[in-house]
């Protein structure tokens, strides 16, 4: 099995409503060592062994579905799952 | 006239507009699976709001990738009226049929209640029986409707009159207090309040009904010519 | 992992750890079975012997309440409960709490408590209408608190939102006992044409059962039991029962089994949800329910984890999961038609006539209990009340502190009880369906009947104040607030569902509150014709060994024939007179005013007469009926000087009133009293009909102060600075620091 | 300034709905070589760069407020953020 970590985060430009409610929180909770907070998806795809064009079908998924072109970029990680 | 509402997995205002079309405006109305590939013979196509595939992953996204989708997008090319409401504004937006995309609302939260809309357009198929700036009471009930696109995007929308109805007060977030726009040939429309809501005095507001008149008065002009 | 052996099970009593007594074991070995029982079937007698699924410790309480009158077509045993509301009509609807999860995880535990409650409606075949719910937490001053009620709220208005039924109203108020132990009742109503109900019985040797819906994984296992237990800080390792809510996969659940009783009827038997002690609960009932006996393998039933064992598949609380007893003909007919809605189904088993309930995994048989001993068999329990100390109390009462009548009026209406819970409702899809006559903002909710004149009043009600200070009294209490929210609106009261929540019945204080308090409920309930039909009971409801205060909440229905007379709370036309229907005496024990000027409640209540309540009652309905009154809202908590701020309110209306009463009594709860206002052109038609009972106090006027003269004060308070008291209350303590 | 990225995902033994019906409709677009899915969140958090300490900090934010800890679980990477 080989795994597959997608990050999907907004683009800088946009704003990030849950992020910046999360900042709020941080501070609230005393940790104002941490100045920004910004929220993204997270993704682990678990891909069968044999497949091949990984990087092909990967972009795909990403920029048809996981990933919204108008406000997100994504990127990602393929690696050996160790069991 | 005969119209097409699209139902997705999960879509659950699909029978609000069954019925406004039915009750509100006594036409001719069939529900459209998701799975079906022609929309031959259909005069107007309505996309209901609600959370297709629990809008996980984010709203419309999922049902973007849909069998009818392609047809849609078809029949959009023919000037065919598409009206997208709530979940369905945010999948004409994932479908790239509308500009720009939908966001979590500015406060983090879902948001329901009546909110006044004033229409900038009325020249629109969907908007004829309204006058220019006229104030509507309409009920809006989304988590994901802070309209959002770049700059160049907006500019192209005021240039070309895409905006067509705006928040009275900005209720989300939504850039320039956008609550619909269409497409730049006008037969696509995308709006996040629900007029299939506001059909009857009982119900709090009847703003709504005049919108599926124009649709169903343009078609009859259209007919007539 | 091996599982112990029946002798271990015996000498090391493992089966007290999943809350069996040592007596209940031995009915077991010596009565029910006459053998000592292996791992799972310990494991399936210690869910459904628990309260939970028993009502063991509160069935001889519950008794008490009546159950019938000419609309109750099922009353309490069905999934939820049906009344006749003509046409063919009839309305389907229950409550149920999930109070438990939801303090241990609570955006998922009230998510899934909505959830729940959904599926005992549209398993019965009723297409559901309208949600309400009703929310303890304790006061809004801790952070603890403050993420409790924020995420128990998101948790509901997520669920219901995404699954598409409106959340018309509920009820939420504070109280420090709450802190550790929130409430988190939720309460669905469904339409549904006589001819289409279905129960949910297992019955015709042969027959199939059908497992459709979500897999099933090791989520909430012995939740049941885990409901029966208090709640402690040390018991930290409970929190492993957390199930997550699919709304998604729920709506096409829904969906598919409402289409399914409607169009392809002749294919099923009964359906069932699986809720509290799932597979065993819904099976076990279903057979009982029939007089069948059941086959189940469990290899069959689609599972989300490896190596389950037979204990794990059959307690598992994962949701959305439903059960259904279907013909063997049309076996390939109803697994095509849920694959056609992407829904997983298959067989599991099949019904037989031997009255065995008989479990196989891995072709061994793990389980062959006779069905009667699982759901019948389990003790009942007469536990015996002692009347807690503080009652002994004289009956005086408390006197308010109302010298300054603007900053105590201003006061009251920030209360987080009495202020506007719109910063909570406004996150739920009200409107939805677009039936939604009266939301969130009134006395009831009002939803019309698509297609038909009629529209259902809805209310959860219950002020658990006044049933710690006095549990009788308080008890009568809760059904006539209420019966007035749903008169208010102009709807007849037609039947109730209930959510008890108590604390550990087995001390006998507890115990006798909770005793108190159901009888009183059930007087009124007798008094007016108004049956309890369905209902849940939530027992254990302790922190660190503190109980909660007694906390049976009401969720009424009533019957407006005509729904363009359904009528609201909030003043409409300047110069329309002001009426106070109900004389007001001295009743501040329990109050708000003495909460928020004691920090405490105590004293007793003054007896009610329901000879009177009940005539006032069909009064009101009567002026309502002929038009005869433009707004009319009942009072309730903060008393006068709330009604007539929140009737101000609405269209932002002030008033001026003259009262010949004291000031203090602007604060009194005298219960069933009606705020209404009426056209100047009405005054003498009115009058002739309301009698000795109402009196004028005032107008509405055309500005923006209510002005108010009683016998000792005279006080002006501009109508925008109390709007903002009470609007901005909750928004204000909800940020966080 | 330093950047710490963290992923907080569901426990296993949790059901994932929209991992789930992501599955399905990567599978529907014909991209079967993908065998599982499962979503989590992804946080980028900006720390000042005097910051002592940060560890703990950081773990006492994951621990109350990113992640849910009776169904999540996190980790995190600290790294220098490259300007
Ligand atoms: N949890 C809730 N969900 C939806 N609506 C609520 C909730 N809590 C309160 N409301 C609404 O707020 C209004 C006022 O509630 P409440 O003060 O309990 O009314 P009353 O005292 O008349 O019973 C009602 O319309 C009620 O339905
Ligand atoms: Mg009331």
């Amino acid at each position: 099995m080989t795994l597959v970590k997608v990050y999907v985060t907004y683009k800088k430009s946009i704003l990030d409503p849950q992020g910046e409610a999360i900042k709020k929180a941080v501070h609230g909770m005393g940790h104002t060592i941490i100045q920004n907070v910004r929220m993204g998806k997270y993704f682990e795809l678990t891909v069968s062994d044999n497949a091949q064009n990984i990087d092909a079908e990967i972009n795909e998924v990403c920029d048809q579905l996981l990933a919204n072109p108008n406000m997100e970029s994504y990127r990602y990680e393929v690696m050996e799952e160790n069991k | 006239m005969r119209f097409a509402v699209i139902v997705f997995p999960g879509s659950n205002c699909d029978k609000d507009l069954y019925y406004a079309v039915k009750d509100g405006i006594n036409a001719d109305v069939k529900m459209v699976d998701y799975r079906e590939n022609s929309l031959e013979g259909f005069d107007a196509i309505l996309i209901p709001g609600g959370f297709s595939y629990g809008d996980y992953l984010r709203s419309g996204a999922i049902a973007a990738h849909a069998p009818i989708i392609n047809e849609i997008k078809r029949v959009a090319n023919l000037d065919v009226p598409i009206l997208g409401i709530c979940n369905g504004f945010q999948i004409l937006t994932e479908i790239g049929l509308l500009p720009g995309c939908l966001m979590k609302n500015q406060q983090n939260k879902f948001i329901c209640e009546d909110v006044e809309l004033s229409v900038e357009n009325n020249q629109t198929v969907f908007t004829s029986d309204y006058n220019y700036r006229q104030i509507l009471k309409i009920p809006v009930a989304h988590g994901e409707g802070n309209y959002y696109c770049d700059e160049s995007t907006l500019n192209e929308l005021n240039k070309n009159n895409q905006i067509v109805f705006k928040y009275c007060s900005n209720i989300n977030g939504s850039v320039e207090n956008i609550a619909g726009i269409s497409n730049k040939k006008g037969n696509v429309l995308g709006m996040m309040p629900h007029p299939e809501r506001a059909l009857e005095e009982i119900v709090g507001s009847d703003d709504g009904l005049k919108m599926f008149q124009s649709i169903l008065k343009s078609h009859m002009d259209r007919v007539n010519l | 992992m091996t599982e112990p052996t029946a002798e271990v099970i015996r000498e090391t009593k493992l089966y007290k750890a999943w809350g069996l007594s040592e007596q209940e074991y031995k009915i077991i070995t010596d009565k029910v079975l006459n053998r000592l029982p292996n791992y799972t079937e310990t494991g399936l007698f210690s869910v459904m012997w628990s309260e939970h699924c028993s009502y063991k410790n509160s069935k001889n309480v519950l008794r008490k309440l009546p159950n019938k009158s000419k609309r109750v077509l099922a009353g309490p045993g069905e999934d939820a409960g049906i009344l006749d509301i003509g046409d063919g009509q009839a309305i389907v609807f229950k409550a149920e709490s999930h109070n438990h999860p939801s303090a241990v995880e609570p955006y998922q535990g009230a998510a899934t408590g909505v959830g729940g409650i959904i599926r005992d409606i549209f398993s019965m075949g009723a297409t559901p209408i309208a949600l309400l719910n009703s929310l303890k937490f304790g006061e809004l001053d801790g952070e603890h608190t403050k993420y409790l009620a924020e995420e128990i709220v998101a948790g509901i208005g997520g669920y219901g939102n995404c699954i598409g039924i409106p959340t018309v109203g509920g009820e939420i108020a504070f109280q420090e006992r709450y802190s550790n132990n929130p409430l988190v009742n939720a309460m669905c109503v469904g339409v549904i044409n006589h001819s289409d109900v279905k129960y949910g019985k297992a019955s015709g040797d042969g027959n199939l059962i059908v497992y459709v819906g979500a897999k099933t994984g090791r989520d909430g296992i012995h939740g049941a039991t885990f409901a029966s237990d208090e709640f402690a800080d040390d018991k930290e390792t409970q929190r492993s029962a957390v199930q997550v809510g699919d709304p998604f996969m729920e709506k096409l659940l829904m969906d598919a089994c409402i289409e399914l009783v409607h169009e392809h009827s002749e294919w099923i038997m009964g359906i069932q949800d699986m809720g509290a002690a799932g597979l065993v609960s819904s099976t076990a009932e279903m057979a009982s329910k029939a007089g069948s006996g059941l086959i189940i393998e469990l290899d069959e039933v689609p599972q989300r984890e490896t190596e389950m064992s037979p204990y794990e598949i059959m307690l598992s609380e994962s949701q959305e999961r439903m059960v259904l007893c279907i013909h063997p003909e049309f076996k390939n007919d109803v697994l095509d038609f849920f694959t056609d809605k992407l829904l997983d189904a298959v067989i599991i088993g099949k019904v037989t006539d031997d009255r065995q309930y008989k479990i196989y995994h891995h072709k061994k048989l793990v389980c062959d209990i006779p069905v009667s001993g699982l759901v019948d068999d389990s003790p009942e329990y007469k536990h015996t009340g002692s009347r807690p100390k503080r009652l002994d109390i004289s009956d005086k009462q408390f006197e308010p502190n109302v010298e300054d009548l603007k900053s105590v009026w201003l006061s009251i209406l920030k209360q987080p009880t009495v202020s506007s819970k719109e910063y909570f409702y406004n996150t739920y899809d009200s409107q939805i369906k677009a039936n939604t006559i009266v939301k969130s903002g009134s006395d009831s909710a009002v939803v019309r009947i698509r297609n038909t004149n009629k529209a259902i009043a809805l209310t959860n009600d219950g002020n658990s104040r006044f049933v710690y200070v006095d549990p009788y009294i308080g008890g009568q209490l809760t059904v006539i607030e209420a019966a007035s929210n749903i008169v208010a609106s102009g709807a007849t009261p037609i039947g109730i569902t209930d959510c008890l929540n108590y604390g550990n019945p087995e001390k006998s204080e507890i115990f006798w509150e909770f005793e108190q308090s159901v009888e009183g409920i059930a007087s009124v309930c007798e008094k007016f014709d108004i049956p309890v039909i369905s209902g849940n009971v939530s027992l254990y409801n302790e922190y660190n060994d503190k109980a909660i205060f007694p906390s049976p909440m009401i969720g009424m229905t009533g019957l407006l024939e005509d729904s363009s007379k359904a009528t609201t709370q909030g003043f409409k036309d300047a110069g329309d007179l002001i009426y106070l229907i109900g004389e007001t005496c001295d009743d501040y024990n329990g109050s708000e005013i003495q909460q928020m000027q004691i920090n405490k409640v105590e004293g007793r209540l003054n007896k009610l007469d329901l000879d009177v309540i009940s005539k006032r009652y069909q009064k009101v309905l009567s002026f309502i009926d002929k038009g005869l009154i433009k707004s009319c809202h009942d009072v309730s908590e903060g008393g006068l000087a709330v009604a007539l701020s929140e009737a101000a309110f609405e269209k932002k209306l002030g008033f001026k009133i003259n009262l010949n009463m004291t000031t203090k009594q602007l604060f009194s709860e005298t219960p069933a009293r009606f705020l209404v206002s009426v056209s100047k052109d009405d005054r003498d038609k009115f009058e002739d009909a309301v009698g000795d009972e109402g009196k004028q106090i005032g107008f509405v006027a055309n500005d923006d102060f209510m002005d108010i003269q009683t016998v000792d004060s005279e006080v002006k308070i501009n109508l925008n600075e109390a709007l903002s008291s009470w609007k901005e209350a909750i928004p204000c303590l909800m940020k966080t620091e």
